[in-house]
């Protein structure tokens, strides 16, 4: 096995790479002969080993096991595979990226040809993408001053600031939505508002000083504490242990091919 | 033309940031020209930056470089499973794409153990609260020490419990709720909820907040203080130009208001 | 906790068994699940998009491949499956490439198993940024400029939640939402119609399609919790009156 | 009357907007100085910053970029404050690439003031990737695994790093993090080798991080920007975080009134509806 996979260079590397489209092209002219009926059985089983994998190196029993990079390893049999098989899962993943791409300059490619001012803004999307891509790996490759200074204008010029004030608006709309919302209409609507208001007095100097002369308990900041530390803990970790079996039921679905009445149904 | 730039990218980059802070603010008069042009110029630098940092961070560390500079030549197989994807497009091909999706969904179904026993089994244990009052317990050849629990942290832990019995309660699914203990719990969880939903909102405020105030101190003492320095008192002259822009967009807002919808939701509270 | 200790290799597997025999036991049975609100709102969304003859959005978060997106999809299949035969266009924005090919996949099947392949239209399932905001600010761009009529916000949402909701507000949009991030839940009940809440998101897919295996599903979950939930009083009780054993007993769960 | 009400009930958004906007940039001009209490997390963080011995060699770490530098920006001016103060040495490491840009310029903005100099008293190690890998070595030969600097000068080299090969050289942790990568800190440097822990979140990530301040594997914490405004009163400064409390505070307040006046006003229309329909007769 270790004979097979050594690296090579120059023109036996071409080689080796011409062999291995080819031995692809094959395999997969192979599998398409697969009935189409039988077809879904092959992707569940394909399904099935994906989340073996995992399940079972998460299960199975562990012993210590030092590599190089850690001096106190442990993990089973299949723990040692676990750097390798991310790591192509990763790179085989990274290739969607191009789907996305093509996706978007689907859309935009439309719009230029359509005119107009929506012309116009397509025509800044390509403009920007391809100045931050070409920006980006140049500065990557060539980190010369004029390189960098370019880079620095689109990404902490625009790239981030465009981030944060899109994060920022968020305050806009919850004074709107807050505003709008939080009315005594019905009980719980009632709940919500009382809540909100007192934690957030509990968390300005202003609603400290209000309550800053009654006893420490009924201080604003204490009675936030109390909410955010007991009562938002309860509530909170109820409602996670049930979105954890809820997720680990869809998980089972999916991996065993149980899943009905959507995609993955036709998909198993 | 490298060195001019290099001593002017700082100023630059706070007009630049002005403007685009200015542009995309520009949505809450209304949807308009200006904010689509910052939405599609958001939208294709986030694409470039997609691009180059799947290729410098992905694609180059963990195949190019081994793949071609390290003579790694089985990673080619990489590529040819990769170009499964893109036969979603042929009605043909279209079931080895869905081999390739099966695939992750397996692992990704797999890996929903680990994720579950990170997630959740530790609040399993942490949920364990004494609900009387007991004094400390030195550490024996039983068991180790244990920390006395005060009345407070009894009533507290009652406390918690019944919220987390209440919440519970909510989420079965499977059996109407006929029994008035059933019923009353279940109400109670999701006032409960209310409750702690609020909570969130109320502290949540904070951070967002947080996030304008840091881009106000951009525009007033970053950009103000810097490119608007020469009117003395950069901050206070963009102060004075920001709420005349202010000023003017609620001038037209407000006259037009008649032929807008009522911003009132009929809705509301009617989740 | 990178591998199973001795107590997950008990319990996990019991709660998967659970699960997987009330699946298998369920194919003959009626089973029963009860009222969930806020999904049966979503027909209602559906009608108000096909009367007014505007398009539906259908968001799945910002998720890549993982359980929370994958039931989001089945919720987003299920929505399109019963707008199909209305002819109501629903767009389908997706923040993460991994999960692009999977969203197309499965919008295109929904539209193919009513019988309608010609609606799919590939550009209505959209790959628009995989960073958060510009996500944010296309969707945003979509809202206003489409006109959207209902907004279905089913996934993992972060932060972005808040514009989304509030913009769908704005346009006049009915939206129901659903989501297993709690943090932003206080959001969507601030701005949205209808909201379901926790759990509720993965009893969906059962509570819409009544598929006797996904209902068998969720009484595997119900027993699970109330296993966990015995577990829990169990040691409560244990703390309480046997503090030497409950701590014992706790040290035994984590592992140590 | 009737339609002062309803105008209360549907106040355009647009204003609500401009008001929020007036209530965040006017305090900036408004010196003022509200006191505020300090809550036991923030006082548990300052005395663990005392207790350690000075000269001592900590790790700064901040993992935050541009889109929280509200909150974990000011957190971190009012922290190294205090570690300049104290007379700490310190080493900036970063998980996040903008990190190591944005503290580096709060770390020379502050050094003047408490006669700091980049490599004698501090130094950053600047971005970093693949952080458990990066603990693991560091915690075994600290040379070896950050070679150098952010300028790229060889650390051994740096008079702030004499002395410190190993994680037993370390004395104290800070981490400033918006995400919940702060749990590698805990279990790969805090947990193996007993370093004492500090940990500045955001108000969003707190709750969770509750739970490590019980267990005593974080010593002390900052409660997002509130955090760092009591951190500030305590060391008895005015910076970032207090010219910020002041808008925090006006926003908040608006924010209530906002929520009162619409309830206030919904509920006297409601009463007014009651008595016309009583006033006509109407049996309601």
């Amino acid at each position: 096995m270790s004979a097979l996979f050594k690296s090579v260079h120059g023109s036996a590397w071409w080689l080796h790479v011409a062999f291995v489209i080819l031995f692809c092209v094959a395999v997969f002219a192979v599998l398409q002969l697969t009935p189409k009926q039988s077809r879904k059985y092959v992707i569940q089983l394909v399904t099935f080993i994906g989340g073996l994998f995992y399940a079972l190196e998460f299960f199975l029993p562990i012993h210590a096991q030092v590599t190089a990079a850690n001096a106190h390893g442990e993990g089973n049999f299949i723990t040692p595979y676990m750097d390798v098989v991310s790591d192509w899962l990763t790179v085989i993943g990274a290739f969607t990226v191009g789907l996305g791409v093509i996706n978007l300059s689907m859309v935009h490619t439309k719009r230029l040809a359509k005119g107009g001012n929506t012309a116009f803004n397509s025509a800044v999307f390509f403009v920007s993408a391809f100045a931050m891509m070409a920006i980006d790996i140049l500065q990557k490759a060539h980190p010369n001053a004029l390189n960098k200074n370019i880079y620095e204008l689109l990404f902490s010029g625009a790239l981030t600031t465009l981030d944060a004030t899109m994060f920022s608006i968020i305050a806009f709309y919850i004074v709107s939505a807050s505003y709008r919302a939080f009315r005594v209409r019905s009980t719980e609507a009632t709940i919500l508002l009382i809540t909100a208001v007192v934690v957030m007095l509990g968390q300005i100097a202003v609603g400290q000083f209000i309550t800053h002369k009654l006893p420490e308990v009924f201080h604003f900041e204490s009675i936030r504490e109390w909410i955010l530390t007991l009562a938002n803990t309860a509530a909170v970790r109820a409602i996670g242990f049930g979105l954890g079996i809820g997720s680990l039921a869809v998980a089972l679905r999916i991996w065993l091919g149980l899943e009905r009445g959507s995609y993955f149904d036709s998909q198993a | 033309m490298s060195i001019w730039l290099g001593n002017h990218t700082h100023i630059f980059s706070l007009w630049i940031g002005a403007i685009c802070t200015i542009g995309l603010y520009s949505v809450l008069y209304k949807e308009n020209k200006m904010f689509r042009f910052f939405e599609h110029l958001f939208l294709g630098l986030a694409t470039g930056y997609m691009i180059a940092t799947t290729w410098n961070d992905v694609l180059l560390p963990k195949w190019w470089v081994p793949f071609h500079d390290e003579g790694k030549w089985w990673l080619a197989f990489a590529v040819a499973i990769g170009s499964l994807y893109y036969f979603i497009y042929s009605k043909k091909y279209n079931w080895m794409a869905r081999m390739l999706i099966g695939l992750f969904l397996g692992v990704s179904a797999g890996q929903q153990f680990q994720v579950f026993v990170n997630d959740v089994w530790p609040q399993i244990y942490m949920s364990f609260k004494p609900v009387l009052p007991h004094s400390a317990i030195a550490a024996s050849a039983i068991g180790p020490s244990v920390n006395a629990v005060t009345p407070v942290e009894a009533i507290n832990n009652i406390v918690f419990m019944v919220i987390l019995l209440c919440v519970m309660s909510y989420f079965f699914f499977s059996f109407e709720h006929k029994s008035a203990a059933m019923v009353h719990s279940a109400r109670w969880g999701r006032w409960l909820m209310m409750f702690t939903f609020g909570a969130i909102f109320g502290s949540t405020i904070m951070a967002r907040l947080a996030l304008l105030i840091d881009r106000m101190d951009f525009m007033l003492n970053d950009f103000g203080g810097e490119a608007f320095a020469w009117t003395g008192n950069g901050p206070v002259a963009v102060l004075v130009l920001l709420f005349g822009l202010t000023g003017l967009v609620l001038y037209l807002s407000l006259g037009k208001k008649q032929d807008e919808e009522s911003i009132e939701d009929p809705n509301a509270g009617n989740y | 906790m990178n591998h199973a200790n001795v107590p997950v290799q008990i319990l996990l597997p019991l709660f998967s068994i659970v699960i997987i025999a009330m699946i298998l036991a369920a194919r003959k049975k009626h089973l029963f699940i009860r009222r969930i609100q806020g999904l049966t709102a979503i027909d209602e969304a559906i009608g108000r998009a096909t009367e007014m003859g505007r398009p539906m959005l259908c968001s799945i978060g910002l998720g890549s491949i993982d359980v929370p997106t994958l039931q989001a999809l089945s919720i987003t299949s299920y929505i399109i499956r019963n707008s199909a035969r209305f002819n109501t266009r629903a767009i389908v924005p997706v923040a993460d490439p991994q999960i692009f090919p999977v969203a197309e996949e499965a919008v295109r099947e929904a539209y193919t198993v009513e019988g309608h392949p010609e609606q799919y239209n590939a550009e209505d399932v959209r790959f628009l940024s995989d960073r958060q905001f510009a996500f944010a600010s296309a969707v945003s761009g979509i809202l206003y400029r489409e006109k959207v009529a209902a907004s279905f916000l089913f996934g993992t949402f972060y932060a972005e939640a808040l514009i989304f909701s509030e913009t769908g507000q704005q346009v006049g949009a009915i939206q129901v939402a659903g989501t297993p991030s709690t943090t932003q839940i206080p959001f969507f009940i601030a701005s949205c119609d209808y909201v379901i809440i926790g759990d509720e998101f993965y009893a969906a897919s059962a509570y819409l399609s009544r598929e006797p295996t996904l209902l068998g599903s969720i009484v595997g979950q119900d027993i699970a919790k109330a296993l966990l939930l015995l577990v829990v009083i169990f040691g409560s009780l244990l703390v309480t009156f046997a503090p030497v054993l409950g701590a014992i007993f706790s040290a035994f769960l984590k592992g140590k | 009357m009737k339609k002062l009400l309803r105008t209360l009930q549907t106040i355009d958004r647009r204003v609500l907007y401009a008001l929020l906007l007036l209530s965040v940039t006017l305090p900036f001009f408004i010196p003022m100085k509200i006191p505020v209490k300090i809550s036991q997390p923030t006082h548990k963080l300052y005395d663990t910053i005392e207790s350690v011995p000075e000269n001592s060699f900590i790790i700064f770490g901040s993992d935050w970029s541009a889109g929280t530098r509200g909150e974990n920006g000011a957190q971190t001016e009012a922290l190294m404050r205090h570690v300049m103060r104290h007379k700490l040495r310190f080493a900036i490491l970063c998980f996040d690439p903008q990190a190591a840009t944005l503290t580096q310029d709060i770390a020379l903005k502050l050094q003047s003031q408490y006669g700091y100099k980049e490599g004698v008293n501090w130094t950053n190690w600047g971005y970093r990737v693949q952080e458990v890998l990066f603990f693991k070595a560091m915690a075994n030969d600290i040379v070896k695994t950050v070679t150098a600097d952010i300028h790229g000068t060889p650390i051994q080299t740096l008079p702030v790093m004499q002395g410190v090969t190993s994680a037993t050289d370390i004395k104290l942790l800070v981490n400033v993090n918006p995400t919940n990568s702060y749990t590698n800190y805990i279990q790969f440097l805090q947990g193996p080798y007993h370093i004492p822990m500090v940990f500045a979140p955001t108000a969003v990530m707190a709750p969770e991080a509750f739970n490590y301040l019980d267990s005593g594997q974080i010593s002390g914490m900052l409660n997002g920007l509130s955090g760092a405004i009591e951190y500030e009163q305590m060391l008895g400064v005015v910076g970032r975080a207090t010219k910020d409390s002041n808008c925090l505070s006006f926003a908040h307040l608006l924010i209530i009134m906002l929520m009162i006046l619409g309830n206030i006003a919904m509920l006297l229309e409601r009463r007014a509806a009651k008595l016309e329909t009583q006033l006509m007769g109407g049996a309601a």
